[in-house]
């Protein structure tokens, strides 16, 4: 009997120590607002530094005589595990009066998407290139769709 | 000096001197039941953004903070966007019982309002048998789950009903040999004389350790007995998805969510009237200027200041502990609160007679 | 779809829980039986996340199909990748670059890390403390942080290519790696303090999901779940791959058999994890971080079978190649499918909140076990 | 146990097998009549004691198909690939989950991916798939035209 | 006042729930579909009404713990007058006590505390 | 084809209207309801793979979307607002999907987070068993693209979404603006 009380009560005892020990960790991080780590994104939107290498989107820069150094070679269409790239070519007569093929339309389905860079890795000019944006949120999936070289844009000279 | 106290009665003589009996008894009604519900939904939103914001302290985080300054008409719009939810009923529902839970749940959490002093002579009814009030009308609120999730057709919902059947009728016990322990040592169940017999201190440090112990177990039980976590078995959220209101939505569920709070805020305020003396001012001993400084606030701040320090330990628990497994909740029922609080009743009685306390 | 289920008289409850089910970390489905709360029969039904990632592996390319694995067990996503190209290279003979196993070793247990932090919180959450739960996501998101830097996705790397890794290490990722673990060595107290010792938590833990040694063999359960019953399953102890046999450090074993057990097999395993990344992370030797392959990787034809320890257990990539460009057939092992079989042993007769107590120390992850 | 001398031991007990050493593991190929006892006979004897099916899966070879059994030793540590030519008609086959619990749910995905039949397998449905799903979609030859779109 | 602030308490509740109600009546439109009014159960069809026969064992409970509450009940008038009566006060509730302990441990040795 | 290009740099929705306390001084019933409903989105507890991670990030500590008011996760959908579909929907799932979508009261909202639930995204070409986009089943209010999306994108749909009930425009009416806007 006096074993079972003993027994009892340091049951009692240890249950009430260790419950005790979890509130004093977070009373602790009640008290000490310090702690919080919480980020307020809509308003650091200004402040939000992203590292350079993460792959938000597939993007193709332009400079500024709105060039680019696509050639149009399929590269990047054939190493995407999904189809997320469509490049229609179409051919351009060029100043010796050869034809030559050359990037109609870039299309990049951004809602297939999922950022694995195979195909930045696959393309041979360094044409394409993965953007830090993530904002992509949209009513209508169908402006998910883009196409990524812009009106009028012309390869950069001396790029095969 | 203003006081609730002065205001009701000055209200009280003016009406009389004016009209007839009657009309004073049914104005003040009126005036009573626009309190109350006025009480109803500030005390509702108030702990519910009181607990977003301590959950969200302790998890190392902001909570609300973009609706309105620093978040604090965040529990508005929820309660505009519940009360504007479209409110259904289950095709294989009992309809009657099922439309008729959340009334039971809020009639009752609303009843029990009327006992407590919320200051200086201040309560709505001080009826002889306050305590007693509250103890046999807190257990009717079990009735009220068992109907919603019984009238619901839900499995999920049956087995949280059945959960808190058990759990509340069960631990309604060891909270009211907690409240008996106090009542030996005053010998009265009147609120006021309970709140009144501690002017010279507070029963939780004049009591002994059984008033300690009392204290704990009273604690505990009425955790339990609000189906807070980490006894929220009724609700189990990981287990049983929604327990008892898994099919309530819109308004219905939002009365539920209401009764709740304000039944934490009850029970709290029991708490507080039998071992932190109610509206009574802290003293010490012989501190004269201290005890001065202390009778100089108000009253019913004392006492929403003790019971609030409760319901943030409550909080407290919740958002620490993990959940109990229902058979260990009974198991600690009738294992550990029950004969301790027996026992803890007994040794109070010796010490009531004796005379022991302070 | 079930065996035929009788409403039966005897006070029987049949209850789905799943496939939209808080506890089930997904979208599992199971079918469990009643009486009072006790668990007297248990079914599961899977497929509510079958993706069909072996029958679309085989129209990818070898470098290709390597990314839809980080879909399956995405709490281990770079490990399961390592299996891939580990089987690729294997099959190609590709020697690696030294530097390129040293990154490759170190991000699977950054990501064993992330992902046992990440059980942790979600168990504590099924057992209804919510606290634990953004504790355990405060470290795992300086864990993102540096994966991110360096691979540039929080969750679905894609990092490891057949031949190494796809770009060098961040310049700062020695510095956040070690910033990490004095942070992470700071904080694992507070989980003791806060789970393991706690009663509830413990009474809650002990003495369910028994499941004995041989049963743990025979159901096939490998990883944390078989070593708290004291089978010992590390495949980077036994089958030591990539650059574990260089490295000290212990299998965690423990022979309670019940939950508490998986519990605390998984704690210790963090302990470990910090070990190998301590011994590691000072000596990244200099070099190339990918060796020189083929623009269009050709497997021989054969059979190539691969398994690593994820944070789950045992994957196996088994690789039927016909020579081709893509994978004949491609069959994915995954630990949780195992694991799985075993759960209706181990609730039988228990209770529905301890239902909920194993799976979450089970740590399933669906698309893992559905593929 | 090193391979060859795990082939030679094997070898000695089915003589009729024929034992190859693969890639990774040995590779026995038995009559799929056989399966039964020779996975009694490998999870029994002492030496051998394969306790462990870490990876029971199908291959399709438009021609037939092929069940393998990969299996481990916890004791011993050695690894076994036992393969089973089925007829592509009727494919019919033991089950093994008498023998390893672990089959039960990989026989049941099989049956389910590739329409193999288990033998007194106790509950042989379809588990990753829908009731109705018409077809084993794992099969070489299957085609579904509206849910799958071909790149 | 007396008993009349209860009827108005419970005239109050039932005013601010039924208010509540007949707003969110009057101001939603909700729609209708065939699975809407189903139970909701995980999202899959249920197996059954939760309307049959369940265990005896949760009356058992409920019985035992509702004896317990009425035997408190008994206690509220003791506990008030306790202190003038004095020890004989303190004997009585021993053997009360003692009597309900016994029938505790009864009902504890027949397995009826035992959640199913 | 067809190929429509997003404008550039369109306003950030979350900037459009200050938030702050403006729902007391709104005059119309109309815009008090529609904030209140902007304000207390709760979300199902629903996700079935990848993107459900990345939504546990954005309700823990370091992005905390309670700060909308968003962390009352309902397991119920009797109580929940709004649908994250996070992660693939096959095609096993899809009743399941709809019965949920089915269940919720009025009015309801859905957000497809991440590619597989906005199109199929990895699992679109060559698979038998998987949604090619959450669209088919249940009508979605906003999508978020990528794989999964950040929680930072997951709140700038969430922001998206308040910008949509507080304008109180329908899905169709949407539409129609866009295709007035040459979108």
């Amino acid at each position: 009997m006096i074993t079972f009380l003993k027994q009892y009560f340091t049951d009692i005892y240890e249950a009430i120590v260790s419950l005790l020990k979890g509130m004093k960790l977070t009373g602790y991080y009640f008290t000490h607002h310090k702690e919080i780590i919480t980020q307020e994104y809509p308003e650091n939107r200004a402040t939000l530094n992203l590292p350079e290498r993460f792959r938000g989107e597939v993007v193709m820069p332009h400079d500024e005589n709105n060039e680019h150094a696509c050639t149009g070679c399929s590269a990047c269409e054939l190493a995407c595990p999904n189809g997320t790239i469509k490049i229609l070519n179409k051919f351009e007569v060029n100043a010796e009066g050869k034809k030559k093929k050359a990037i109609d339309t870039f299309v990049y389905h951004l809602e297939l998407c999922t950022m694995c860079n195979l195909c930045i890795v696959a393309c041979p000019t360094d044409a394409i290139k993965m953007a830090q944006t993530f904002e992509h949120s949209v009513f209508d999936r169908s402006l998910l769709t883009k196409k990524l070289n812009q009106p009028n844009s012309k390869l950069r000279e001396g790029i095969e | 000096m203003i006081s609730l106290e002065n205001i009701s009665a000055s209200i009280h003589q003016l009406l009389s001197a004016n009209l007839s009996q009657t009309a004073v008894i049914l104005i003040e009604m009126s005036i009573i039941a626009l309190l109350a519900i006025t009480l109803f939904a500030l005390l509702g939103l108030i702990l519910v953004f009181m607990e977003r914001k301590v959950s969200a302290w302790i998890q190392i985080r902001l909570g609300p903070n973009r609706v309105g300054p620093k978040g604090i008409f965040q529990t508005t719009a929820d309660t505009i966007k519940l009360a504007l939810k479209e409110g259904f009923v289950p095709d294989g529902a009992d309809k009657f019982l099922y439309k008729l839970a959340p009334f039971v749940v809020m009639i009752i959490a609303m009843m029990l309002l009327a006992p407590i002093a919320f200051a200086k002579n201040f309560a709505m009814w001080d009826l002889n048998i306050g305590v007693f009030f509250i103890t046999a009308i807190s257990s009717v609120s079990v009735i009220g789950i068992l109907m919603a999730g019984w009238a619901s057709n839900n499995q999920y919902s049956l087995l949280g009903a059945m959960r808190s059947g058990a759990q509340i009728i069960s631990y309604e016990i060891s909270a009211g040999m907690a409240i008996l322990t106090i009542i030996v040592l005053t010998g009265s169940l009147q609120i006021s004389e309970i709140v009144n017999s501690q002017s010279n201190g507070w029963w939780l440090f004049k009591g002994h350790i059984p008033a300690v112990i009392a204290f704990v177990i009273y604690i505990i039980a009425v955790t339990a007995e609000t189906n807070r976590a980490p006894f929220d078995m009724a609700e189990a959220e990981s287990e049983l998805t929604g327990g008892f209101h898994t099919e309530y939505s819109g308004m219905r569920f939002a009365l539920f969510f209401l009764a709740e709070y304000i039944n934490i805020f009850i029970v709290c305020a029991v708490g507080a009237t039998l071992f932190l003396g109610g509206w009574m001012p802290f003293h010490i001993g012989a501190w004269e200027g201290f005890n001065h400084i202390m009778d100089f606030i108000p009253s019913s701040v004392w006492f929403l200041g003790k019971t609030f320090f409760l319901i943030f330990v409550i909080m407290w628990f919740r958002w620490t502990f993990p959940r109990l497994r229902i058979d260990q909740l009974l198991n600690l029922e009738w294992k550990y609160l029950l004969p301790i609080s027996l026992f803890n009743l007994l040794f109070m009685t010796l010490i009531a007679i004796k005379g022991w306390h302070f | 779809m079930f065996e035929q289920v009788s409403a039966n008289n005897n006070g029987e409850l049949v209850i789905n829980v799943g496939p939209q089910h808080p506890a089930t970390h997904g979208v599992l489905h199971l079918l469990i039986t009643l009486h009072g709360e006790t668990v007297t029969k248990l079914e599961p039904n899977l497929g509510y996340i079958h993706r069909s990632i072996e029958k679309m592996c085989e129209s990818l390319s070898y470098r290709q199909f390597i990314y839809t694995t980080s879909r399956m067990d995405y709490l281990s996503s770079h490990i399961n990748n390592h299996a891939c190209a580990l089987g690729v290279e294997k099959a190609m003979q590709i020697e690696i670059p030294e530097r390129a196993e040293y990154i490759r070793v170190l991000m699977s247990e950054l990501t064993r890390l992330a992902s046992h932090q990440l059980w942790w919180g979600a168990m504590a959450m099924d057992l209804g403390a919510l606290s634990p739960f953004f504790y355990a996501f405060r470290e795992r998101e300086v864990i993102n942080d540096i994966m991110e830097e360096t691979c540039g996705a929080r969750l679905t790397m894609n990092y490891f290519v057949p031949g190494g890794v796809m770009y060098d290490i961040h310049p700062n990722f020695v510095k956040r790696v070690k910033d990490f673990i004095v942070l992470f060595k700071s904080k694992i107290a507070e989980y003791d303090e806060l789970v393991t010792g706690n009663v509830i938590f413990q009474n809650r833990m002990k003495n369910i999901g028994i499941i004995s040694k041989e049963d743990a063999i025979s159901y096939g359960c490998t990883g944390p779940t078989a070593r708290g019953s004291g089978v010992s399953c590390d495949v980077r102890k036994n089958y030591p791959y990539s650059i574990y046999k260089n490295v000290q450090f212990d299998e965690v074993l423990e022979y309670g058999c019940d939950a508490f057990s998986r519990y605390q097999v998984r704690i210790k395993e963090m302990y470990q994890s910090v070990r190998i990344i301590e011994q590691l992370i000072d000596q990244i030797p200099e070099g190339e971080f990918q060796a020189k392959t083929k623009a269009v990787i050709k497997l021989p034809k054969g059979e190539f079978y691969t398994r690593v320890e994820t944070a789950r257990g045992e994957l196996g990539v088994y690789i039927v190649s016909e020579g081709g460009t893509t994978p004949y057939r491609i069959k994915f092992r995954s630990p949780g499918f195992s694991n799985l079989s075993a759960l209706e042993h181990m609730v039988k007769g228990h209770k529905i909140g301890d239902l909920v107590a194993i799976m979450g120390v089970l740590d399933l992850v669906i698309p893992d076990i559905d593929r | 146990m090193e391979n060859e001398e795990l082939i030679a031991q094997v070898q000695t007990r089915f003589p009729e097998a024929s034992i190859v050493l693969g890639n990774d593991f040995p590779e026995v190929s038995i009559d799929s009549k056989q399966l039964l006892p020779v996975l009694q006979t490998l999870k029994t004897e002492p030496s051998l004691a394969f306790n462990f099916l870490f990876c029971e899966t199908c291959v399709d070879w438009k021609t037939h198909f092929t069940m393998v059994y990969h299996l481990e030793s916890t004791t011993h540590r050695h690894n076994l690939v036992i393969k089973a030519n089925l007829d592509r008609v009727q494919p019919e086959i033991e089950t093994a989950c008498h023998l390893y619990r672990a089959a039960e749910l990989h026989e049941r995905e099989i049956f389910d991916l590739f329409g193999i039949i288990f033998t007194n397998h106790p509950h042989l449905r379809r588990i990753l798939l829908t009731d109705d799903w018409v077809g084993y979609p794992l099969r070489k030859d299957y085609d579904d035209p509206i849910n799958m779109i071909k790149l | 006042m007396g008993s009349g602030t209860l009827i108005t308490l419970m005239l109050a509740a039932i005013v601010f729930s039924a208010g509540g109600i007949a707003v969110s009546k009057i101001l939603t439109k909700g729609s209708t579909n065939l699975q809407k009014g189903q139970a909701y159960e995980c999202g899959v069809p249920t197996a059954g009404s939760a309307w049959k026969q369940f265990n005896v064992g949760y009356y058992l409970f409920a019985l035992i713990f509702l004896i317990f509450e009425v035997e408190m009940v008994f206690m509220f008038p003791w506990a008030v007058v306790a202190k003038k009566v004095g020890m004989l006060a303190l004997v009585e509730i021993l053997v009360f006590v003692f009597i309900l302990f016994m029938g505790f441990l009864y009902a504890h040795k027949k397995g009826a505390l035992k959640w199913m | 084809m067809d190929v429509k290009v997003t404008p550039p740099s369109e306003p950030f929705p979350g900037t459009v209207h200050p938030t702050d306390g403006g729902g007391i001084l709104l005059s119309t019933l109309d815009d008090v309801i529609n904030w209140a409903r902007s304000n207390s989105l709760w979300p199902l507890v629903f996700g079935t793979s990848c993107c459900a991670i990345e939504m546990m990030s954005t309700a823990a500590a370091k992005y905390d979307f309670s700060r909308f008011g968003f962390e009352v996760a309902r397991a119920t959908p009797r109580q929940a607002d709004v649908i994250i579909i996070a992660g693939t929907i096959v095609n096993k799932m899809a009743p399941v999907l709809k019965r949920l979508f089915d269940q919720m009261p009025d009015p309801k909202y859905v957000i497809a987070m991440g590619a597989c639930a906005t199109s199929g995204g990895p699992f679109f070409y060559n698979t038998y068993s998987v949604v090619k986009g959450a669209d088919h089943i249940i009508p979605v209010d906003v999508y978020v693209a990528g794989c999964p999306p950040r929680p930072e994108a997951l709140l700038h749909a969430l922001i998206t979404l308040q910008e949509k009930i507080k304008s109180g425009a329908t899905r169709d009416q949407i539409r129609i603006e866009m295709k007035d806007n040459g979108k």
